[in-house]
Parts: C-alpha cells; sequence; structure tokens
C-alpha cells in the first residue's frame, strides 16, 4: 500500500471537521469530492503535517506520517498543491520550483559558500530539472516571470511544477482546475495522467470540476460534512443516492434522474 | 532603474554646479582664522550637559577673544554635535583635524567619546581641553595633547568620603548611575569610605531616571546614616525628592554633578542641606564664580549646567595658549598643545595648573551644602569644607 | 541574609510595583489600542504620551504663575490637566496617523514602522526646540500640589501617596471606561469589527478610515492621560523621558498580550511587580553581588520565558495558522 | 525621458562614467573641505553602478574608484576616509541584517547585540582588561587580531544561534520585542558584568584595544579602511552566493508564505537559525573591527537606537536587496556623518561671517536655534518622506537574470 | 436596478473579469454560477465597492458605483453576505447584528429588524449572547445573512450561502432566501450548488474565467445541456 489512513478526526474547537475517515491508495489518481465546507482541505492538511490529527494513523510506505513536520513528510515523498494557490509571488517561476526541490538539494552551507564543482554540478542539475519541469506543464516560455505576475491557469501549473519538484511519491492536488478553461483543464488532466504513467507517482485530487473528476479519476471518495459517505469507481459514485442527494443536492438529484 | 538614474542624473549635476558655485568660507583677513571646536552632545538625552559645555565656551570666546583679535587674529567657536555616540565624535575628530584652522577642542562629555577621538587629535597633537571626563583614563594614557580642567572620579570620591568620616556617618548606602561618571566616583568612594573605617550597607547601580520607589524600599528598611548618590542631578533630584518623600531621614551626599540650581528646582526642600563636593567655588564665596554665573545668565538667560564653568575654564586656558604660540607669528597645534601645559590659569574653578599628564596638579576641591530649595538662590550655598588634594601619584 | 528585613519590606515592594504597573498598564493602552486595530506597533506613541505631559506642565505652570494653582482644589486642577493633556495627545495622535500612516496603510508592515520612528524622533526635537525657545529649558519640574504628597500611613513602615492613589484610581477608571467603551457602545463594537475584518467591517456601512483615526484619538488620550500622572507622579520630563517607559509600557503590552485591552492591564502589572521585586530585593538576595542594576535584564528574561511558554502573552489568543 | 535613454546606451555612459570620476576627484582634490565635492565623488560611484556598461568595465571603474581615488582623497582629508570606513562597517552591518530581515523576513530589533558580541571578544583579550579575569598574560599580540575576527564570528553566531533557538517559533511582532529584549539584555550586561567578576569593566569600557599590524608601512586609516572593504568584499560575495542558493531561495520562500514553505520540504527552524547565525557572524566580524579601529569600546555603541538605525539602512535601500542595503547605509551614514554636520558647519560659518538673511542677521541666532542641535530632526522627517514617497526603498530587490548565463553555459559543458 | 457593463478588474496585473456584464431588475433573484475561480466572488466584491473595476460601467439605478467606497454603496442599499460568510468571530451574535445596522440610527425601527430577523433565524435567537467564533456552520451562515438583512438592503448579494452546510440547512437557508425576496428585497445569488440556485431564482447568468458566457432564465439555464454537465454532473 502506497498511502493509507485510518480513522482520521480533525476537530476544531467545537466543530468536527473531519470524522473517522479511511482513505487508502495504491496508485494511480483518486479524486475527493464533496461539497465545500465537506472537510476535504482538511483532510489535506492532516496528510501534509500541517494538522495534526486528533485521532487517526497516516502512513507512507509502512512509514508513519503522524507527528512529523510539513518539511519532513515532503521529504518523505508527499507533496501538495494549495486550494488558494500560495506561490512565493515576489519570484520567479524557475525560482519557485527550485524551491520546491528544497528537500531534495544535498548541498550544506560549505559547498554553498565555496561554489565548488559539486555545487555547480548539483546547482546545475537542479536548474535543469526545473525547467525541464516547467516546459512540461507548459510554462518554458516564463521561465523568469514572477509568480505574481502569471495569469491564473498558469499559476495553477506552477504550482504543480513546483509539487513535482520534490520528487514526490503521492501528489495531494487542491481543486487544480480552478480557473481554468475547459480545455485547459481537459490537457492538466492529460499531463496528470503522463505523470503517473511515467513515474508510478499516486494523485490524490480534491476537485469540483465533475467533468474532470469523471474522465480522469480512478477511484471517487465523497465526503461530506467531515464524513465519508461514499467510495468506489466514478460511475458508482455518480449513480449512488447519498451522492447525489448530499452534493447535487435534492432538486439536482430529481432532474438528474430522467 | 531608469528613474533612479535619472534623479541620481539630476542630483550629481546639481552637486557640481554647487560645488563649482558656492564658494567655502575662506579665510578672510588679517593673519587667519582660529578656531575653537566644541564637542559635546547636542541632541538625544544628554544634551543638556553638551549644551552647557558648548554656551560655557561660547561665553569664554566672547569674552576673552579681544587680545588675539587685536593681533589680527579671527576667533571663532565651531560647535559640534557627537550626540554622545563614539562613532560619531571619532568621525567629527577626523573632520576636525582635518579643518587646520582649528587650534583647539573643548570637549568631551562622555568619557566613552572623549578616549576613542582624543586617539585621533594625538595624530596631530591637536590640543583637547576635556571640562568633563574625570575618567581616569583619560589622562593616564599621557596624551601630550589631553588635558582636563576637571577633577578625576578618584579625587572626588576621596573628597566625598572623607568629609562623611567626618560627619560621624557610620552607616552609608552607595546609589550611582551606572555611567562612567557616576560609576566610577562612586567607587572610589566607596572604595576610601572603607578603608577609612565607614560601614558601606549598600552599593547599587540603576539606569531609573523617573521611579525610584523600589530602590528606596529596602534603603528605607535599612536606614544608612548618609546616602551618596553618584551621578548627576537630573536623576538625582528626582532621587532624593521620593526617598525624602518616602520618608528616609538620612543625609544626602553626591559629586559635583549634583551642582546645578535645576537640583533645588526639581527636588525643593528635598536636598535642603544636602552635602555635594566640587572644585567650582559657589558664587557667593568666590566673586569670579559669581560673576561668570551672571553674565552666563545675562548672556543665555538661564542657569549654567555643571560643566559650563569648567569649560569657561578650559577655554580660557586655550586662548592664553593661543596667545602665547602666536607669539611666534604662526600658530601651530604642537605648539598650542604644549603651550597649555604651561599655563597658569585662576579660573572660575580656581587655580589651574598641569601636571605632565594634564591633570590639574592641586586642585582645590570644595565641599557644600544647599542652602535654600529657592533655586534662585543656589548661589548661598554655603562652603563647609575645603581639601586641596593631588592627583593620585602613578601607580604601578 | 536578614529574613526579617526581607519580609519586612515585600508589602511595600508589593504597593511600589502595583503603582509602577498601573503607569505602565496606562501607557500600554496606546498601544495596545493601535495594534489590535492595525497590528501596527505605533513607535511614536511613547512621544505622544510625554507630549501630553508636556501640555500638563505647561498648563500647571501657567496656572502657577498666575498664583491661581493654590487657590483651586487640587481635584479640580487635576482634572482639568488631565483633559488638557488628552486631548492634546489626542490631536497629535491623530495627525500622526493621517501625515504619516494613513498613506502606508498597505503597504509592507515595516514601512509604517520606520515611518513611526521617523516621527518619533522628529517628535522629540520638536518638542524640545519648542520648550528650549519658550521656556529655555531642558527639563521641566511639575510643580508640587502639597496635598498630593501626603503620605498615608498603614503601618508604621509601609505606606503610600495621595498621588499614587491618584494614579491606581485614575488608571482603574481610564481601563474601565475603555473596557465600557470597546465592549458596550456601537462605536466599540465597530472597532472590534474593524480590528477582525476591515473589509467584511466595510461591508457593514463602517467607515474603516474614520475608526481607524478614532483609534488613534483614544490611543492618543490614553497616552496623554498617562503622561500627565507619569509628571504629577515622578515630577521630572524632558523630551526623551517617554522613551524608555514607552519601551517599557510596549513590553508590558506585549506581555499581555498585545490588542487586548485587559491584557495590557495585566501586563503592566506583572511588568511593575518584576521590576519593583527585582530592584527592591535583587541586592539583598545576593549580598549585593547583582543589584538593582539588573531589573531590565530580570524583567526582559522574564518576558522571553512568558512568550516562549506562552507565544501570544498572558492572555492574547493563540490563533491557528490556517493553511 | 530622453536624457534617461542616452544614459542608457553605454556609448554616452561610459565616457560620461570616468569625466564623472575625474571631475568629483579633481574637486575633493581642489576644494578638500567641500561636502559638496566629496558627496559628488559618492554620486560618480553611484552613476557608475547604475549606468549601463559591461560588467567588467564597471568592476574596473568601481575598483578605481575605490581602491585608487579613496584612499587619495582620504590623504587630502582623513575625514572623507573616516566616513568611507564607517560606511563599510554599517554596510556591513546592514547586509548581515538584511539576510535576518530583508531575506527571510524576521523582524530583528536587537541587532547591535551581535555587534557587541564581536567588539567584546576582541575589546577583552586584545587589551590588558583581560589580566583582570585570567590573572595575566594579556593583552594578546596585535596579530591575534586576525584570528580573532573568526573568534567574533564564530561568537556571534553562536549567540544568534542561542537567541534563535528558543524564540523563533514566535510570529511577527513577538520576535520582533523578544529580539529588542535580547538586544537591551546584551547591552545591560556589557553594563554591568563588572561585578561580581570584571569582564566588561562596565560602563568605564575597556581602552587600549590593541590594533592589527598594519603591513607595508600604511598609515593606520588608510589601513582600516582597505580592511574593512575587504571585509565589506567577501560579506557581499557571501550574501550572494547565499542568496543564489537553495538556502536563499528557502528565507525568501519563508518570507513569502512560511507554511507554503514548509510543505514544499523547507525545514523552517534550521533555515531561520541560520539566517539568525549568518546575519550575526558579519555583525560580530565588524564588531572586532570596530574594536581595534576605535581603541575603547564601552557599552554607549551599542543601544537600542543603532539596532534601529541599521534597521533603517535595510529598509531605506530596499529590503532583500544587497545593493540596497550597501546604499542604504551609505545614505544614512552620509546622511548623519557628513551632509547634516556639513550643514550646520555651514551655517555656522554664515553666522560668524555675519550674513544677513531677510534683514535678519544670523549672528543674533538664538543659541537654542543652533542647527547641529536638530540633525536628527531633519533626520526623521527624512525617514517618513522616503517611507511615504519611495517605500520599495532606493535599490528594491528584483529578481535577476544572471542565474540564467550561469546555468546556460553549464547546460551546454554538461550535455556535449 | 442594478447593471454591469464590460467591466475589467484585475488584481495587481491579473486580470480576474474580462468584462463582465450583467442586470439585476428589481424583485428578482438572479443566480450567478461558475467555478471555482471563475471570477464570481470577484463581481460581488466589485459591485460591494471592495474591488475598483479598471473600466466599465457599474451603476446602481443609474447612478455610477465604481469609485464610491464600500461603507457609502452599502447607505446605498446594497448589502453583501460575503463569501466564507465573514462574520465577526470574536464579537456576540447580537453584536454581530447590531454591526449590519451601523450605517442606521433610528433605534426603535432596528429593534423591530432585530426581531424580524430573530423570527426568521430562531436558532440566532437561542445563541444571542454566544461569541460567534463558537457557533455551527449552519448557524454562521444566518447570521452572515441575518446581519446583511439588518441594513434593510434593497440589493442583497450572497456569495455561496450553502457553502458547507447540512442538506437540511441548505433546503432552511434557500427557503429564507425566497421569504426574503418576498418582502420585496432583490437579490443576486452566486451559488456553486447549480441546481439549487435554479431552483429559487428567475433568471442566470454562467460565468467562466472571467466573462458572462451564458444567461436566460433558470429553466433554460437548467435545461442547458452544456450547464447540465459542468455544473449538474452530468
Amino acid at each position: 500500500m502506497l498511502f493509507a489512513a485510518k480513522g482520521i478526526t480533525k476537530r476544531f474547537g467545537g466543530l468536527t471537521a473531519v470524522k473517522d475517515v479511511d482513505f487508502t491508495l495504491e496508485g494511480g489518481i483518486a479524486a475527493i469530492i464533496g461539497p465545500n465546507g465537506a472537510g476535504k482541505t482538511t483532510l489535506f492538511n492532516v496528510f501534509t503535517g500541517l494538522y495534526t490529527p486528533d485521532g487517526g494513523e497516516v502512513k507512507l510506505d509502512e512509514h508513519s506520517l503522524i507527528g512529523l513536520r510539513p518539511d519532513e513528510i515532503t521529504a518523505l515523498g508527499v507533496c501538495r498543491t494549495f486550494q488558494n494557490i500560495r506561490l512565493f509571488k515576489a519570484m520567479t517561476a524557475i525560482e519557485n520550483v527550485l524551491v520546491g526541490m528544497h528537500a531534495r538539494v544535498e548541498l550544506g552551507l560549505w559547498d554553498v559558500l565555496a561554489r565548488g564543482p559539486r555545487f555547480r554540478a548539483v546547482e546545475g542539475e537542479a536548474w535543469r530539472t526545473a525547467r525541464t519541469l516547467l516546459e512540461r506543464v507548459g510554462l518554458g516560455r516564463q521561465l523568469h516571470t514572477e509568480a505574481r505576475h502569471l495569469p491564473y491557469g498558469d499559476q495553477r501549473r506552477l504550482e504543480l511544477a513546483r509539487a513535482l519538484a520534490s520528487k514526490p511519491r503521492l501528489l495531494l492536488l487542491d481543486e487544480p482546475t480552478a480557473g481554468m478553461t475547459g480545455s485547459e483543464a481537459r490537457q492538466l488532466m492529460g499531463l496528470l495522467r503522463g505523470f503517473v504513467a511515467d513515474s508510478g507517482l499516486g494523485i490524490v485530487l480534491i476537485e469540483h470540476n465533475m467533468r474532470v473528476v469523471m474522465e480522469v479519476s480512478d477511484r471517487v471518495t465523497v465526503l461530506d460534512h467531515g464524513e465519508k459517505i461514499a467510495e468506489g469507481t466514478p460511475r458508482e459514485v455518480q449513480t449512488n443516492a447519498r451522492v447525489i442527494e448530499a452534493y447535487l443536492g435534492r432538486r439536482g438529484a430529481h432532474s438528474a434522474a430522467p | 532603474m531608469t528613474r533612479t538614474l535619472r534623479i541620481v542624473s539630476i542630483l550629481l549635476l546639481a552637486a557640481a554646479v554647487a560645488v563649482v558655485t558656492v564658494p567655502m568660507a575662506g579665510d578672510a583677513h588679517g593673519k587667519g582664522t582660529i578656531k575653537v571646536a566644541t564637542q559635546s552632545p547636542l541632541s538625544g538625552g544628554q544634551a543638556a550637559l553638551g549644551e552647557g559645555i558648548k554656551l560655557g565656551a561660547q561665553l569664554a570666546i566672547d569674552k576673552l577673544k579681544g587680545p588675539l583679535e587685536k593681533a589680527g587674529w579671527k576667533v571663532e567657536l565651531v560647535p559640534f554635535d557627537d550626540q554622545a555616540k563614539p562613532d560619531v565624535g571619532v568621525a567629527n575628530a577626523k573632520n576636525i583635524i582635518a579643518d587646520k584652522d582649528i587650534m583647539v577642542v573643548i570637549g568631551h562629555l562622555n568619557s566613552g567619546v572623549a578616549i576613542p577621538s582624543s586617539e585621533v587629535y594625538k595624530e596631530q597633537t591637536l590640543a583637547m581641553i576635556s571640562p568633563a571626563n574625570t575618567n581616569p583614563t583619560v589622562t593616564d594614557r599621557k596624551l601630550p595633547n589631553v588635558s582636563r580642567v576637571c577633577g578625576r572620579d578618584d579625587v572626588q570620591g576621596v573628597v566625598g568620603s572623607e568629609f562623611a568620616k567626618g560627619q560621624n556617618a557610620k552607616s552609608v548606602y552607595v546609589i550611582h548611575d551606572k555611567t562612567a561618571y557616576g560609576q566610577g566616583i562612586a567607587d572610589f568612594f566607596k572604595a576610601d569610605a572603607e578603608k577609612k573605617g565607614l560601614k558601606v550597607i549598600g552599593f547599587e547601580g540603576t539606569e531609573e531616571k523617573s521611579n525610584f520607589d523600589p530602590i528606596l524600599t529596602p534603603i528605607k528598611a535599612k536606614n544608612p546614616d548618609l546616602i551618596y548618590f553618584g551621578g548627576i542631578y537630573d536623576q538625582g533630584a528626582p532621587f532624593f525628592k521620593q526617598a525624602r518623600e518616602k520618608g528616609l531621614k538620612s543625609k544626602f551626599m553626591g559629586p559635583d554633578g549634583m551642582d546645578s540650581s535645576d537640583l533645588t528646582k526639581i527636588a525643593g526642600k528635598a536636598v535642603v542641606g544636602m552635602y555635594y563636593t566640587s572644585a567650582a567655588g559657589p558664587a557667593s564665596a568666590l566673586p569670579k564664580a559669581k560673576s561668570f554665573v551672571d553674565e552666563f545668565k545675562k548672556k543665555f538667560s538661564k542657569n549654567p549646567e555643571p560643566y559650563a564653568a569648567e569649560a569657561y575654564d578650559a577655554t580660557a586656558i586655550a586662548l592664553k595658549a593661543v596667545e602665547a604660540a602666536a607669539k611666534s607669528g604662526k600658530v601651530t597645534r604642537e605648539d598650542v598643545s604644549a603651550q597649555i601645559r604651561k599655563v597658569k590659569h585662576s579660573g572660575i574653578t580656581g587655580d589651574i595648573e598641569f601636571d605632565g599628564k594634564g591633570d590639574r596638579k592641586k586642585a582645590l576641591y570644595f565641599v557644600l551644602q544647599v542652602a535654600n530649595e529657592d533655586p534662585t538662590k543656589w548661589g548661598d550655598n554655603k562652603i563647609v569644607k575645603q581639601l586641596t588634594i593631588a592627583p593620585p601619584a602613578e601607580k604601578k | 541574609m536578614d529574613v526579617e528585613l526581607l519580609i519586612g519590606i515585600l508589602p511595600q515592594v508589593v504597593i511600589d510595583g502595583l503603582i509602577l504597573g498601573f503607569m505602565y498598564a496606562l501607557i500600554a493602552l496606546g498601544y495596545t489600542m493601535v495594534y489590535g486595530v492595525l497590528e501596527f506597533i505605533n513607535f511614536a506613541h511613547s512621544e505622544v504620551f510625554i507630549f501630553g505631559a508636556f501640555v500638563g506642565v505647561e498648563i500647571m505652570l501657567g496656572l502657577k504663575s498666575a498664583g491661581v494653582l493654590e487657590r483651586f482644589p487640587w481635584i479640580l486642577v487635576l482634572v482639568v490637566v488631565l483633559l488638557a493633556g488628552m486631548l492634546a495627545s489626542a490631536l497629535l495622535a491623530f495627525t500622526i496617523e493621517r501625515v504619516a500612516y494613513r498613506p502606508l496603510r498597505h503597504a509592507p508592515r515595516l514601512i509604517p514602522l520606520i515611518s513611526a520612528i521617523g516621527v518619533s524622533f522628529f517628535l522629540q526635537d520638536v518638542i524640545r526646540l519648542t520648550e528650549s525657545i519658550w521656556r529655555n529649558a531642558f527639563n521641566l519640574v511639575y510643580p508640587t500640589i502639597e496635598s498630593l504628597n501626603v503620605r498615608l500611613e498603614i503601618t508604621e513602615t509601609i505606606d503610600v501617596s495621595i498621588k499614587s492613589l491618584v494614579v491606581i484610581v485614575a488608571a482603574l477608571l481610564m481601563l474601565w471606561a475603555l473596557h465600557a467603551l470597546v465592549n458596550r457602545t456601537k462605536v466599540g463594537t465597530a472597532i472590534r469589527a474593524v480590528a477582525e475584518d476591515q473589509a467584511a467591517a466595510s461591508l457593514m456601512g463602517i467607515n474603516v478610515n474614520r475608526i481607524i483615526s478614532l483609534t488613534f484619538v483614544i490611543g492618543g488620550a490614553m497616552g496623554g492621560a498617562a503622561g500627565v500622572l507619569f509628571g504629577v507622579q515622578y515630577g521630572l520630563i524632558n523630551p526623551y523621558t517617554g522613551f524608555i517607559p514607552g519601551l517599557k509600557a510596549f513590553t508590558a503590552a506585549v506581555l499581555g498580550g498585545i490588542g487586548n485591552i485587559p491584557g495590557a492591564m495585566l501586563g503592566g502589572l506583572v511588568l511593575g511587580l518584576l521590576e519593583a521585586f527585582a530592584a527592591s530585593y535583587l541586592s539583598l538576595l545576593t549580598g549585593g553581588a547583582f543589584g538593582a542594576e539588573y531589573k531590565d535584564i530580570f524583567a526582559f528574561s522574564i518576558l522571553i520565558l512568558i512568550l516562549i511558554f506562552r507565544p501570544k502573552g498572558l492572555l492574547g489568543e493563540v490563533v491557528r495558522e490556517r493553511a | 525621458m530622453r536624457g534617461a535613454r542616452v544614459i542608457r546606451r553605454p556609448l554616452v555612459a561610459i565616457p560620461l562614467s570616468v569625466l564623472l570620476l575625474i571631475v568629483s576627484g579633481a574637486a575633493v582634490a581642489s576644494f578638500p573641505r567641500s561636502v559638496l565635492a566629496f558627496l559628488l565623488f559618492q554620486g560618480a560611484i553611484l552613476f557608475i553602478y547604475l549606468a549601463a556598461m559591461p560588467g567588467y568595465l564597471r568592476a574596473a571603474l568601481l575598483a578605481v574608484a575605490l581602491l585608487v581615488m579613496m584612499p587619495i582623497i582620504g590623504a587630502y582629508n582623513v575625514y572623507y576616509l573616516e566616513i568611507a570606513t564607517q560606511v563599510g562597517i554599517f554596510a556591513a552591518l546592514a547586509l548581515g541584517l538584511n539576510i535576518v530581515v530583508g531575506l527571510a523576513g524576521l523582524l530583528d530589533l536587537g541587532y547591535v547585540a551581535f555587534f557587541a558580541v564581536g567588539a567584546y571578544s576582541w575589546a577583552i583579550f586584545g587589551s590588558p582588561h583581560a589580566n583582570q579575569i585570567f590573572g595575566g598574560g594579556f593583552p594578546l599580540a596585535p596579530g591575534w587580531f586576525y584570528l580573532f575576527i573568526f573568534v567574533g564570528l564564530a561568537v556571534a553566531a553562536l549567540a544568534g544561534v542561542l537567541l534563535g533557538l528558543p524564540v523563533l517559533r514566535l510570529h511577527g511582532d513577538y520576535l520582533a520585542i523578544v529580539t529588542l529584549g535580547f538586544g537591551e539584555v546584551i547591552r545591560v550586561l556589557a553594563n554591568n558584568l563588572d561585578k561580581p567578576i570584571n569582564f566588561t569593566n562596565g560602563p568605564k569600557g575597556i581602552t587600549p584595544i590593541n590594533r592589527p599590524p598594519v603591513p607595508f608601512g600604511l598609515p593606520y586609516a588608510e589601513y582600516s579602511y582597505f580592511l574593512v572593504l575587504l571585509i565589506v568584499l567577501v560579506v557581499i560575495v557571501v550574501n550572494r552566493r547565499l542568496e543564489d542558493s537553495h538556502i536563499g531561495r528557502a528565507w525568501e520562500a519563508i518570507r513569502e508564505d512560511q507554511v507554503a514553505a514548509q510543505a514544499m520540504g523547507v525545514p523552517l527552524v534550521r533555515a531561520k537559525l541560520l539566517a539568525f547565525a549568518c546575519g550575526a557572524s558579519f555583525a560580530g566580524v565588524m564588531g572586532v573591527v570596530f574594536a581595534a579601529k576605535q581603541v575603547f569600546i564601552n557599552p554607549e555603541s551599542f543601544t537600542f537606537l543603532e539596532s534601529i538605525g541599521v534597521l533603517a539602512m535595510v529598509i531605506l535601500g530596499g529590503m532583500g536587496s544587497i545593493p540596497g542595503a550597501v546604499l542604504g547605509a551609505t545614505i544614512v551614514t552620509v546622511l548623519n556623518l557628513q551632509v547634516l554636520k556639513g550643514l550646520s558647519l555651514w551655517l555656522n560659518e554664515l553666522k560668524n561671517a555675519g550674513v544677513v538673511i531677510l534683514g535678519y542677521p544670523l549672528a543674533d541666532l538664538p543659541t537654542q536655534l543652533e542647527p547641529a542641535k536638530y540633525e536628527r530632526m531633519i533626520f526623521g522627517v527624512i525617514l517618513v518622506v522616503m517611507m511615504i514617497f519611495r517605500p520599495q526603498g532606493f535599490l528594491p530587490a528584483r529578481r535577476r537574470q544572471r542565474e540564467i548565463e550561469v546555468t546556460a553555459e553549464e547546460h551546454k559543458t554538461v550535455t556535449v | 436596478m442594478l447593471r454591469l457593463d464590460d467591466v475589467h478588474v484585475a488584481y495587481g496585473e491579473i486580470p480576474a473579469l474580462k468584462g463582465v456584464a450583467l442586470e439585476v431588475r428589481e424583485g428578482e433573484i438572479v443566480a450567478l454560477l461558475g467555478n471555482n475561480g471563475a471570477g464570481k466572488t470577484t463581481t460581488l466584491r466589485t459591485i460591494s465597492g471592495l474591488l475598483v473595476p479598471m473600466r466599465g460601467a457599474l451603476t446602481l439605478d443609474n447612478q455610477p458605483l465604481a469609485g464610491v467606497p464600500p461603507h457609502e454603496i452599502v447607505r446605498r442599499g446594497i448589502a453583501h453576505v460575503p463569501e466564507g460568510r465573514r462574520i465577526f468571530n470574536r464579537l456576540t451574535v447580537r453584536e454581530n447584528l447590531t454591526m449590519g445596522a451601523y450605517t442606521r440610527s433610528d433605534t426603535v425601527v432596528i429593534a423591530g429588524d432585530l426581531e424580524r430577523v430573530l423570527t426568521l433565524f430562531p436558532r440566532l435567537q437561542e445563541r444571542i449572547t454566544q461569541v460567534a467564533g463558537t457557533l455551527s456552520g449552519g448557524e454562521q451562515q444566518m447570521l452572515a445573512i441575518g446581519r446583511a438583512l439588518m441594513a434593510r438592503p434593497r440589493l442583497l448579494l450572497l456569495d455561496e450561502p450553502s457553502m458547507g452546510l447540512a442538506p437540511v440547512l441548505v433546503e432552511q437557508i434557500f427557503e429564507t432566501v425566497r421569504d426574503i425576496n418576498r418582502q420585496g428585497t432583490t437579490i443576486l445569488l452566486v451559488e456553486q450548488n447549480a441546481a439549487m440556485a435554479l431552483a429559487v431564482a428567475q433568471r442566470g447568468y454562467v460565468i467562466e474565467t472571467g466573462a458572462i458566457v451564458l444567461s436566460g432564465t433558470a429553466a433554460e439555464l437548467a435545461d442547458n445541456p452544456e450547464v447540465r454537465r459542468a455544473y449538474l454532473g452530468e
């Protein structure tokens, strides 16, 4: 099992944001869906160490992630993007990606100050990798544009590249297509499939664009009010009555069932 | 970038034009100009004392420049603000030695500024006469150009303890202000008092300026016969005032930093009967001192701060030395430095003559007692004791 | 070690500490009001504070030279002087905000801080310039009001002066008034709303700029009152006097949890007591090896310790960083 | 507009730079006491830095200005050399603080504490004072100074880590107040550690502090200038190397968004500690140099206002910008030591010369209005005006293209 | 009453709205649909004055609104329930509600309005002295709407009122929205739950990457295959 979370519970004051949720991934692409405020992002924050859960266990390859700092979790191979895009806005695109590589750079203070051949080799390699990554997500021409000057869709792509730069085994994407046009979103999904095929990377995505979810994901987990209410293939989930009611609304259910 | 560059270019152009068109005030007439520089803090928390030094020098120049002007020299004062900061003092010092007209420096207030700055003056044997730096190190370095008209911490502390002993004080409590000046005197007071068999039941420093209650509480409980405050009046006065308000009955005493009418202005009747040591006699006893205070008040419409009289004497000595040096028709800095050591001057703070290190040969010290709570009657303070003490012999 | 002496002075030390603490609390209110709303350290508050003290002393000196100071009851004089000091400092704070801070509202956090430092330098020397021309003096002395200096003896060794009681009463009154204003009135609610969420507050029809000005006015008035009381209590002020108490009061505000009004009070008292204990006891406890000169180190060390264990101050809310 | 564009052309800019350098040099030589002439020279250096020209030419011109002309100017007027030296000292301090505040975004209000730590480390051992602690054998020979540059570095860095470890979890203003407290603690300790054991000699300060041996019989002022210049150059190189590495990028990432930085694998505490230690070490080195240069130190050099002054330099120059920090240090120092002083001296001269302005003789100016007394007030106004009209600083940090060139070459060599 | 014409808005240099045109007539409920990031919230923020358009016309009753500060726009009769509710967490429920009526000084009428809001949301009555931060998500949403109603708006801007709410509550909220509308308040509704939104609205607009791509009556939109696929999950 690549990634397994068991019995995750997270409370904020009196509110239980996530209640006893199990989630596993062996590979491929999984989607977590649910209405806004269902607890999806909270779950991501637990997975990446930003929140410590009130209960439950998170494991990557049998390594427990509970109690680790976010940077340690990233070093182990879990990286993410953010719902509201948290790029380093004053840094250029390529610098953003280079920061993403931080955990993989094996240089000490002395290497940096001395600028020896080792430094140049490692740094050169990092720049090449960063460039390749940016080219792959379609930002090859904007390497030296400051992140804040990029259009919304490009910022999403840059965030993806930055996350990929840490060579994750598991990539968590929070609404990767928000703010993209339909064709852009499709393109991105193709890209994600490509990454999965190339490197055996596991991807979990939170997504509202149902078209995207249905097209790209191998499995779908549905959350509502912090609880998992359904799980299965896209088709299974789409026809699940409870899902239709909770997520699409009762009227949606009426009109969706001809 | 372009905009920055444009602005820089315009400024450059302006500066270039100004360099060519604004002529530096050159020496106009006669044999030239003799400048006396003062260096003291003119801004920041110690500005009042620093200004006292500047004003003392200014008064002396206005009053005593006559002979030099008759001889064809123009005499000017150049005040510098050292901000009580050593790095600023050193930069000013370099600026001063670069001005060939400056023949003597009157300063500084802070030993911390005086010591590094005098290292700079030394390079050109530019004379510095200190009105206020009582720290022994100032002259113990034996620089040929550095002299001081004020006493030394070690001497004044001894004067204080000598007197305290005579007053039958058995237990004393010593407070100081954590400055080189205050702590220096307090240290010597304590050491000498213990040697003389007085019981020092407390010794503390504080940077506090306003609220002395917490310090006074244990003092009150210990009830010493005498409290000695090593520091300046603006801290001492509130301290003594609050002490009396708190019901302390001890006798009060302090060094020459207390010698200001502001002491009574701030502390009022609390300090009536308090003792302080000083090298400057009271106006009532010494006619010279009286006329100095009167003239100072007339010119600047306020009472002289501590060190104003010392600055006046220092400037007077400087002018005498310059006159002596000018007899050859040409004034050099080395000359002036050498002449200063030869001057015998009868000033407001007594007869001044320097020894080989630049200390006063024999200094006359007074112990005075505050007579009246009215600040305008500061001059009425009585001399209760006079002591003539030479600077301590060289220690090895 | 004289244990009897140590215990004997304890009540007096506590009283001394409380008085000092209330003084810090009063000054701290100005910092905390502004910080609570703008999350900005108003470095110039120490000058706002000392400006109030100067206005107060000028009025008292004026009354004195007119020969009326002794003829009016001291309460009346005190109230008049307090009000004048508050008004003057409030106006000053208002002007500072308009001129030096408002244009920088949306700049990165450090920018207004530097502007505030500039204002602080400027004001110190403006006060000095004015006073040196007007009175030809650097230190100004508050005229003594005899009735305020009377000391009430609690026991033979413990006493407290009327003016110290005035400080405590005034501080409590002002804290209460401020607390009531902020918590019980519509305008106070608006202040809290703006503090929490400026955009949402503007959607309620609240003129955010006006509320921010008001905050400065209130903070300034508190500073002015503290300035007058400071002058009355300690007697001597100069243009730079405000700096150290300002720094300490700011520390007190942080200690209590900056932005929090009861926190400013608590922080002030804790700091005041710590200082009093250190100044009174350090020398006695260490046999003179360490003395009152360590009181600031002691106070700052405790501050650092408290913040390590309670990173948002004693009463500050620990707000979770949301991802 | 057009004028500016012309200057952007190397063909115009290069001869203009050379001309400026020559003119300003000549101006200082013919009016050695003119503040404006020296300002012109400084302006020429800034112009060379900004104007369009090939890098090697710029380096050459700057080298001529700083290595050849500046010492010669110093021979005409030592005061200017002193200013240049102090600019260097503060530039190094500003560069150190720039790492902490500008790059890593941690507000440090007690930075001068590290300067003090460095200064005292040499002051104690480089003067007879250490005899009071260890009994005898001191001062160390002047040559030890060079070792103590590294001791100062290490001790200050250690102090940075010791302070950082407990407090770096604090956010924003809480961190600021703790660093402020730390700065005060260090100063008060320096002021009080004369008893029970006399480590610092308290307020009386330590003197005489040994100066390093001067090679080639240079005058000490010149030597001290070159030493400071060398250290500043090293600091700039170190700064740039840090900035253009994963470490510098991690710092900037932390400043921009701490949470995202951590999520991208940046260990926050370690990165912040490193920032603290690096910043502190520069101050430590300069402390050692400062102690030797001054011959005397006492706690008055290390007050809170000094920390604020250095912070103002960083922000005036432009946060996170290396040239900005240097320019900021220059502006503040030159303003404080030279321009404002020059202004008040000039007014004083007018006064002594009996100049009459609008029918009012300057000589009658009351002593309260002595220009020298209001330098800080003017400085305050300048700070406020600067923040309002140019909040990003004079030379704001900008994303650089130079890495591209470096790596593009790398690319070729590796792939071939 | 409200009209947007070719409105362009940018965050810094990134354009967020690229020529939005829409209209809300007196008495209507109008739904604005679109994916996250499409520009729905930006549109509302522009109307309420939190953002200033770079160009384009924005009018209320033919009076220009662009550049008018938000607190003034509230006085003109537009209340905005922002995304994420943005209630004042540290204020009590009652204080939150009184803040809603900040622009008004007619105490008696305000008291009546408070009554009205509390009848509309009885849950708030129970929690009236509680600090708002401790309310549940649904209660917070009620508070946010109630607070906006306290301004007696003529036009109410609702941003995702169903966010994070249980289906029962969603039903209830939309029921209330309808009530409010019936009592004479015009409503512009941004909603992710397209089915729900189209069920209460009379007309709707679909926004995509900063521009309106579709508009029509609620029924037309609900039947549009493109809409059904994108927003109704078919």
